[in-house]
């Protein structure tokens, strides 16, 4: 590396071609492109999930099992083997209330990602805005955001979740009214994003910090420039790289949290379809029916593990150092 | 070096204090009626309002708060919902009505179950993840490296409630190769003690050392780049023998940190692991004081839990400190 | 009065939390657990003075040492006897604990004889005065000997504060308040000194005045409530840890919600006991292990699974295939009633005041499909009546014949005939896993018959009192809850009394002639002629359909293999711990 | 790379006669003149057709560093091996101990250490070799000892690696004695790296070098990172014990200055190529080749000429200019007159005191007083130049000039007005008309931001002009400062340091500023880019007539290129006078000792 250096150094401007797009370079390295691939596949699964249904003549919340006789025990277990996977339900039915597990799993992948993209986006925008401004403004600000921090991580994160997200639920919905599916939706983006912001303001503060010394930095205030424009167009362009990077680690951390809670049972509640929740419920009756833990278990390693291959490479693409 | 232990403490100290603050304002700020709870079956309002009393939920929150403190400092006289009075010594998290029994006390009582897991749990991912990292980053660019890179993401992917009941049933109801996760106190049979905690500690630690494992592959790729490992290797040092001991050395720093991290989270209870493995730890007692509305309980376990962070991360900075010359000498 | 709280904590484990399994009726499970018949397990009759004598009919085949391991979920809410008012509590803490009387189970059938007491009690005055006596050399577990005072002291301490947890009953029949808390304002407990209504003429004699009559004092007398406390081992607080023990074990350590250990008492003598046994050594109870791991440790025999049972929790789901097909393993459910408990949905009368629309929900209501995501027919039996058939001279009846599975059809042609068919129903159920899934079948199956269901989440722990505060806003939720004892008495009276409050009549059931007939049974002193009366009863209310009766709940629980003598007490509906006996 | 067999033992043959010239004829070897020494005896290494080639991370081309090098390296010699950045010179020693990562690199050729060949030899017969009969110094000695051990320790460790029977004490002993050689007294044998000042790290380098005698010493860069008097210092130590031990060196430099002081040959590198090899004094009296004759000329010494355009690689002999630059006589009268005329900055007594390390809530340690006292002026159109050593405080000097860092006390005036509380009007007067040019052309430019973006940052900020005009005025600035104005949308990244440092000076003067403030402007640049830097200030000067304060560290580009100088050390003015009557009667005797070093 270091004479990589040393050569573009030489007076002659050496002749290298632009950086290709990140995309481009991306996609360079294979298991890069395979997990971009995965990922688009979930993607377009969640898009296209009422298509889909359409074509394949179900829904995941009809309870086809019991409706239709011969489909589950009298115990709510699947006659037929396997979970009752069949040419009719592809991927079996659901212990119990006998849904189609197929599409509960399709429509259970727009429920992480509407989370997992919103938590993401909220994060995001509050650790751009508190890591950049802190990093830059130093001083007193900065000590008591180290302390703030501080504080905040020391908390046990799961345990609040545990307490919290009931209590703003019943803070946020009034009894006599059904709770709509949003609210849900909107109190877990709540939980995930008080908490989820400081990794990432805490790693931009250290970048701005040591950004803030460099000589261009220096020169934009000799000049004159003013804070936001210090900010705006010099700061942040150089944390770009940063931001995608933790974007992309971001989602399937709290897919995964969402899980976690759902599995808890303090999650998405019935009947909006959900990983965590279907896990959770695979683990009562794995023994007598493993099929349906499988699938979601597998659907999750899956999706997760593919976002974290994609966060890799999107790194190693954007900081050639790390790539090695 | 004194100075800066001293400093670290002051700011640990500092911390805890507002993190109990915090804690407490959260959770006495929650709607549900610790005192209903607290009350038998038939409570009418007015035996409530003398159970909210007796639980000193009528005083502001300030006056609960000190009181709060106090009793850690110096413990304190608390009243149990049928007026009997019982002393609640030092350091006094408050009185759970729902155990009928100060927190301080239930959580002892389920600190060793953690304490082994977390224990058990954290020797797994430093063998294991430092095992893979320096691998993998000695073999950098090679086939070895990539598996195991690859194996420490599925570790850093794979949902820890999964795999565990995947675990429990491949590895011990159907095989039967390991015994049925459960705690034996290690004094009355360490064999039962390690052979019960055996998948639990496997099962956790894998999972978390995946972080650690990436973390030090890259901490120990970056330090070999290092200059003075350089000189070390011009020195006539072996590679290998170079990188254990300068190499390492080096790149120790980010790695305790981490692990101190882990190592409070840890102890402050493994909610999840202690479910599905059904041992009966800080974890479980704390998710079923949330369920059952046991607010002293609850914030009992979130000061514990942020104790140990607080406390283990200041340790793994004076380890740091203690290790680096250049910041234990000044 | 009926259990609530308790029957709750069985809610939790019995319907919502975990399903269960071995149907009710189709049972194999060694000891006489199947008694899901529909003639009540009670044998009529109360036992005599020779029945009363000990020691307990022999267990064929029992042995005598070894240690109990016994795995629950969650420790006991109370041990102290007093506080003690569910269940499984009861049935446990018959092993450290007497009681005046007791019933003594045979066969599957229960027949409430003496246990302190050397008889069932004697009335005199038509019931207004009930006598007993204590038997000779019933000790303590420091050998002393246990006195009157000592029973009237335990009685008394159930009207002080803190004590509301326990049964009302004493206090309310002590002084002759309707009201609970009128009676404890009469007297509250023995800080106010001596309690008048009840004499000790001799250490050995006990006299209750009432002052109106009182059938059920045989059967109140076997609550815990009736045990005797010692003034100097009353540790207020730390009695509900460590209760003094008079019953064949004492306990020798507990750590709350983690471990509890008794071991044989050497001062409980057989002869004075005509109910328990004393074949192991020691019982160890584990708490906090979760029903999945404890039910693969009994099944699977290791690690002292083989010597274990458990008394709260219910079969895992999971294990339901592995028993039908798996005999060894069916071999070790225990399966039975559970109790006296029935399961309903109940509907707020005053927000839902026409007949015809609860008429329409009987007849929409999908029983059948309910049950089938609780575990089906090992769940329990689909009910009809108010009261369960484990009640004394129980009949079965139907007045509102529905289609297991809901008859949306029929249900929409009876709603055409309500006043104004309601908009929508608001169901509040415990936010359980379960809980959602009977929600989410209870959505649907109404949907059919065109009634719109809002479910409502709410935290299970306070889903009864969100259901019963007066000013409720929902209409239908379930509610698992049991009589006091096997007569009907404390179920209509308590229960559909229109002048109770939300708490007691939580289906707001208000009926002028029922209020009226309720007094005058009241005055009935005869306890079956009582029981008659109240039957009839029933039906005239159940012709209101005020609550939809849905199941008589079953448990199934298991038993290591080395483990004899388990099965459902027919009264308290878990494993009897004080008939189990090591085989080997 | 695996250890192959052939080559072990033949090693250890080598290994075992090596003892020979490092005990015996070594003072005849070094008594011999230089010059000759390539011809006596066998070459104790020889380089033929060398190639070193790095794999690019990126995936690209891999880079050629070095392309069939061949040299030899007598006994006892000292080499010069000469070159600017990338020449490949520090590939060339690093081949030599086979310290590349064999992953990105491929050395081909032949390296032979007294006949046994190196290249492709096996990690066992090369790990004998390092440190004990080849060593390394490397250029910055804080990086490149550990920080964790103590240099006691470390040398022992270098000593017992290659003594197997030599036990701890014997070790520590040697250590000791051998650090005690350069300078270093007993006593701190036990500290740690980071307490030693640069100087002394660099003779603890030295001194684990030559710890075990070897036949090879290579010096890559080994003062580049100091002050000219500790340079000097280092030399002349590496000079005796190199004669004492009778080691070869290999001295790796980019300053033809170092070299010429203390090497016998030179061999010139450029793009990995030699250039021209022979005795330093031969090459430096009369270079053959074009590249070397500018590396030659281009090197500033204490007697260029002042004000002439200096020759570079593309213009080795440049035309002087008519009329060098008078306005040193014209600024020396200035001086007097000026108190007519006025000041364009004036500054009395400046101090800047910087917080001490915080021990305890509550209590620090002694604030750092960069600048006590300071007294300065620079005349409108006038060049002042700031000398002094690291750590002297001319940058911060330099800094609260430019508004950047508040001043503790004392005034700074600008054009009369009071700079130190500035109103708006006066801090927008400041942003325009004092401009700043950095060292490191590297950290000067936002990576993120091309060159137009860059360029019109001040014209937005400081003119009126429509978003066309700006780039129009970019553009011009472009050509002004020797760059195609087609470069516009190019990233910084696109560029070489020189241009860089261009494009740095473009931004300057894109506000038309009065004063630009210069800090340390070429001594990152390599001689020949830093001779055309230097002109292209030197003629925009002219151009402008703008003022200058220029910091350096190196006297001869200072004398060169500054009117007046002032001399700063710890913080405080030494000395502030004209150019001519510093350099020809310096005061005070620290200004002395820095000429000295300098010549």
């Amino acid at each position: 590396m270091a004479v990589v250096e040393h050569v573009a150094a030489s007076d002659a401007p050496p002749v290298r071609p632009a950086p290709p797009g990140l995309l481009r370079r991306v996609c360079r390295d294979r298991t890069g492109a395979v997990a971009l691939g995965v990922v688009a596949l979930f993607l377009l699964l969640a898009l296209a999930a009422p298509l889909i249904a359409a074509l394949y003549g179900k829904n995941p919340t009809e309870h086809y099992g019991q409706n239709a006789p011969g489909l589950l025990s009298d115990g709510g277990l699947p006659i037929a083997p396997n979970g009752g996977i069949s040419g009719e339900f592809w991927f079996g039915l659901e212990p119990g209330l006998g849904r189609d597990v197929f599409t509960q799993l399709l429509y259970g992948i727009r429920t992480s990602l509407l989370i997992a993209f919103a938590s993401a986006t909220v994060t995001t925008a509050l650790g751009v805005l508190a890591g950049v401004a802190v990093g830059y403004l130093g001083g007193i600000t900065d000590r008591v955001f180290g302390f703030l921090s501080n504080v905040l991580l020391a908390f046990p994160t799961l345990l609040l979740l545990l307490a919290l997200s009931p209590v703003i639920q019943s803070r946020l919905v009034d009894p006599g009214t059904a709770e709509p599916e949003w609210m849900q939706f909107l109190v877990l983006v709540l939980v995930f994003s008080a908490f989820g912001w400081i990794p990432l303001a805490l790693s931009l503060r250290a970048t701005v910090r040591s950004l803030r010394e460099r000589d261009f930095v220096q020169s934009a205030r000799a000049m004159g420039a003013g804070g936001f424009h210090v900010v705006v167009r010099e700061l942040l362009p150089n944390v770009r790289a940063q931001l995608l990077v933790h974007a992309t680690m971001a989602v399937p951390a709290f897919v995964a949290s969402e899980a976690v809670l759902s599995f808890l049972g303090v999650g998405i509640n019935e009947p909006v379809p959900d990983w965590g929740r279907m896990i959770s419920r695979g683990s009562e009756v794995f023994r007598a029916d493993p099929t349906y833990m499988f699938f979601p278990g597998v659907a999750l390693l899956l999706f997760v593990l593919a976002f974290n291959l994609l966060g890799d490479a999107v790194r190693d693409a954007l900081d050639p150092r790390a790539a090695r | 070096m004194l100075s800066f232990a001293l400093r670290r403490i002051l700011q640990a100290l500092a911390v805890l204090a507002a993190v109990s603050a915090a804690a407490f304002a959260l959770f006495y700020a929650a709607p549900a009626d610790p005192a209903r709870a607290a009350c038998g079956p038939r409570c009418d309002t007015g035996q409530v309002a003398a159970v909210r009393a007796s639980m000193g939920l009528d005083q502001p929150l300030l006056t609960q708060y000190t009181d709060y403190l106090t009793g850690i400092v110096a413990g304190r006289d608390i009243q149990d919902v049928d007026g009997s009075t019982l002393h609640c010594d030092a350091p006094c998290l408050g009185y759970s009505y729902r155990l009928h029994q100060p927190v301080t006390e239930a959580l002892v009582d389920h600190l060793p179950v953690t304490v082994s897991l977390a224990a058990g749990a954290l020797a797994f991912l430093v063998v294991f993840g430092l095992g893979t990292g320096f691998v993998a980053a000695l073999r950098h660019g090679t086939r070895t490296d990539r598996l195991l890179s690859g194996f420490t993401l599925i570790g850093a992917s794979v949902q820890i409630y999964f795999l565990g009941y995947v675990a429990q049933w491949g590895l011990v109801y159907t095989t039967g190769l390991l015994p049925l996760p459960s705690y034996t106190p290690p004094a009355t049979d360490p064999a039962a003690w390690a052979g019960g905690m055996l998948l639990p500690w496997i099962v956790l630690g894998f999972v978390n050392s995946a972080v650690f494992a990436r973390l030090s592959r890259s901490q120990l790729l970056e330090t070999m780049d290092e200059e003075y490992v350089r000189t070390a290797r011009g020195k006539g040092l072996g590679r290998l023998r170079a990188h254990l001991k300068y190499t390492a050395r080096g790149a120790a720093g980010p790695l305790v940190q981490l692990l101190g991290l882990e190592a409070g989270a840890l102890l402050g209870g493994a909610v999840i692991t202690e479910t599905v493995f059904g041992l009966n730890g800080v974890g479980r007692f704390a998710t079923e004081a949330v369920e059952g509305q046991d607010l002293p309980a609850v914030v009992g376990a979130v000061l514990l839990a942020a104790c140990f962070v607080v406390l283990f991360v200041a340790l793994a900075d004076l380890v740091i400190a203690w290790l680096d010359p250049r910041i234990r000498l000044g | 009065m009926r259990w609530i709280r308790p029957s709750l904590a069985v809610v939790a484990t019995a319907l919502l939390a975990t399903s269960c399994s071995a149907g009710a009726g189709t049972t194999t499970s060694a000891g006489p657990g199947a008694a899901a018949k529909d003639a009540s397990p009670l044998t009529a009759a109360l036992g005599t003075e020779k029945e009363s004598a000990g020691p307990a009919p022999a267990v064929a085949g029992a042995r005598a040492g070894g240690t109990v391991n016994v795995y629950n979920t969650t420790d006991f809410r109370h041990l102290d006897p007093q506080k003690v008012y569910a269940g499984a509590a009861y049935n446990t803490s018959l092993l450290w604990g007497r009681q005046l009387t007791q019933y003594q189970v045979v066969d599957g059938k229960a027949k409430l004889v003496g246990d302190l007491a050397t008889d069932t009690g004697t009335a005199s005055d038509d019931g207004r005065t009930w006598t007993f006596r204590l038997k000779e050399g019933v000790a303590w577990e420091d050998g002393q000997p246990i006195t009157s005072q000592q029973v009237k002291y335990g009685i008394e301490r159930s009207f002080g504060k803190g004590y509301e947890v326990g049964p009302p009953y004493w206090p309310q029949w002590l002084t002759g308040e309707a009201s609970y808390d009128d009676a404890r304002k009469k007297y509250g407990g023995p800080q106010d000194g001596d309690l008048d209504a009840i004499a000790t003429p001799d250490d050995r004699t006990l006299v209750f005045h009432f002052p109106q009559p009182q059938a059920d004092v045989p059967y109140m007398a076997a609550q815990s409530s009736s045990s005797p406390v010692r003034k100097d081992k009353d540790t207020g607080t730390d009695y509900d840890r460590l209760p003094f023990a008079t019953g064949p074990y004492r306990i020798v350590e507990h750590v709350q919600n983690t471990r509890l250990v008794l071991e044989r008492n050497p001062h409980w003598k057989a002869e004075t006991d005509p109910i328990r046994s004393q074949y192991p050594e020691k019982f160890v109870f584990t708490f906090g292990k979760e029903a999945l791991n404890i039910n693969q440790e009994i099944l699977s025999g290791r690690d002292g699974g083989a010597d274990a049972t458990t008394v709260a929790t219910q079969l895992s789901p999971e294990l339901y295939q592995t028993v039908d097909t798996d005999p060894k393993a069916k071999d070790l459910v225990v399966s039975g009633r559970q109790g006296a408990f029935v399961t309903y949905l109940m509907v707020n009368n005053e927000r839902v005041t026409d007949p015809e629309v609860r008429k329409a929900l009987n007849l929409a209501y999908p029983r059948q499909q309910a049950r089938q995501v609780l575990g089906g027919s090992r769940a329990g039996e689909l009910a009809s009546t108010l009261s369960s058939p484990a009640l004394v001279d129980w009949q079965k009846y139907d007045l509102n014949p529905a289609r297991p599975e809901g008859d949306p059809d029929a249900a929409k042609a009876v709603l055409a005939k309500a006043a104004q068919p309601p908009a929508s129903l608001t169901y509040a159920y415990a936010n359980t896993p379960n809980g959602q899934r009977v929600a989410q079948v209870l959505v649907d199956g109404f949907a059919k018959a065109g009634i719109t269901l809002v479910p409502k989440p709410v935290d299970p722990k306070a889903l009864l009192d969100e259901a019963h505060r007066a000013d409720s806003p929902y209409d239908l939720w379930e509610e698992t809850s049991s009589v006091d004892w096997p007569t009907p008495s404390t179920l209509i009276p308590f229960s559909f009394d229109g002048r109770a409050n939300s708490d007691l009549n939580s289906a707001r059931y208000h009926n002028g002639q029922v209020d009226k007939e309720i007094d005058r049974i009241n005055q009935i002193g005869e306890p079956r002629a009582k029981a008659k009366e109240l039957y009839a009863l029933e039906q005239t209310v159940m012709k209101d359909l005020p609550v939809l009766p849905f199941a008589y709940p079953n448990v199934n629980q298991l038993r290591g293999s080395n483990v004899g003598g388990a099965f459902v007490h027919p009264i308290y509906g878990s494993v009897s711990l004080a008939w189990l006996y090591l085989k080997a | 790379m695996t250890s192959s067999s052939a080559t072990a033992p033949e090693s250890d043959a080598a290994a075992s006669t090596t003892a020979v010239p490092a005990t015996g004829p070594v003072p005849a070897d070094a008594a011999s003149p230089p010059a000759s020494a390539p011809a006596a005896g066998s070459p104790v290494l020889s380089v033929r057709d060398l190639s070193v080639s790095f794999a690019d991370p990126r995936g690209d081309a891999p880079v050629h560093a070095v392309r069939g090098l061949s040299f030899d390296l007598a006994r006892g010699e000292v080499l010069g091996l000469v070159g600017e950045s990338g020449s490949g010179k520090s590939a060339t020693g690093l081949a030599v101990l086979g310290l590349h990562d064999p992953r990105t690199t491929t050395v081909t050729g032949s390296i032979r250490l007294d006949g046994q060949e190196l290249v492709g030899a096996g990690e066992q017969a090369l790990r004998r070799v390092r440190g004990g009969r080849v060593a390394l110094v490397f250029q910055d000695a804080l990086t490149s000892l550990s920080p964790f051990h103590t240099v006691g320790a470390q040398l022992a460790e270098m000593y017992r690696l290659h003594h197997p029977g030599a036990g701890r004490a014997e070790a520590r002993r040697q250590a000791a004695a051998m650090l005690d050689r350069v300078g270093i007294p007993a006593a701190r044998t036990d500290d740690h790296p980071h307490r030693f000042s640069g100087g002394m790290r660099q003779r603890v380098m030295i001194a684990m070098a030559l710890l075990n005698n070897p036949d090879v010493l290579i010096a890559d860069e080994p003062t580049t990172a100091l002050d000219a008097r500790v340079q000097d210092q280092v030399l002349d130590l590496l000079g005796e014990l190199q004669r004492e031990h009778g080691t070869a060196v290999l001295l790796v430099s980019h300053d033809l200055g170092v070299v010429a002081g203390s090497t016998d040959r030179t061999l010139v590198l450029r793009g990995g190529r030699e250039v021209e090899s022979a005795p330093t004094a031969a090459l430096l009296a009369a270079p053959r080749e074009p590249y070397t004759k500018a590396l030659v000329g281009a090197a500033l010494t204490l007697d260029s000429v002042p004000g002439t355009p200096l020759p570079t690689v593309d213009d080795p002999s440049p035309a002087p200019r008519p009329t060098p630059r008078l306005r040193s006589g014209a600024a020396a009268a200035g001086s007097g007159s000026a108190t007519g005329g006025r000041w364009l900055v004036e500054v009395e007594d400046l101090s800047v005191h910087f917080p001490g390390r915080r021990r305890f809530p509550g209590t620090r340690s002694e604030p750092v007083r960069a600048v006590e006292g300071l007294g300065l002026r620079i005349a409108p159109g006038e060049t002042l130049g700031l000398v002094g050593e690291s750590g002297s405080g001319k940058s911060t000097t330099s800094r609260v000039l430019a508004g950047l860092q508040p001043a503790t006390a004392g005034t700074v005036r600008y054009d009369g007005l009071d700079a130190t509380r500035p109103d708006r009007a006066l801090r927008r007067r400041l942003a325009k008309e004092v401009q700043l040019v950095f060292q490191d052309p590297y950290a000067s430019l936002n990576p993120r931001r091309t060159v137009a973006q860059t360029l019109e940052t001040p014209l937005r900020l400081h003119t009126a002009l429509g978003a066309g005009e700006r780039r129009q005025r970019s553009a011009e600035l472009l050509e002004q400062v020797g760059l195609p104005a087609d470069h516009l949308d190019r990233y910084p990244h696109e560029f070489s340091g020189g241009q860089r440092q261009r494009i740095g000076i473009a931004r300057a003067l894109a506000a038309e500023p009065r004063l630009i403030i210069a800090d340390e402007p070429v001594s990152a640049l390599d001689v020949s880019v830093q001779a055309q830097v230097l002109n292209l200030l030197m003629e925009l000067r002219e151009r402008l007539g703008v003022a200058f304060l220029f910091v350096s560290h190196d006297l001869a580009v200072v004398r060169h290129f500054c009117d007046r100088v002032a001399v700063m050390h710890r913080g405080r003015l030494v000395e502030s006078t004209d150019r001519d009557r510093l350099f020809a009667a310096p005061h005070t005797d620290y200004t002395r000792e820095l000429l000295a070093a300098a010549r």
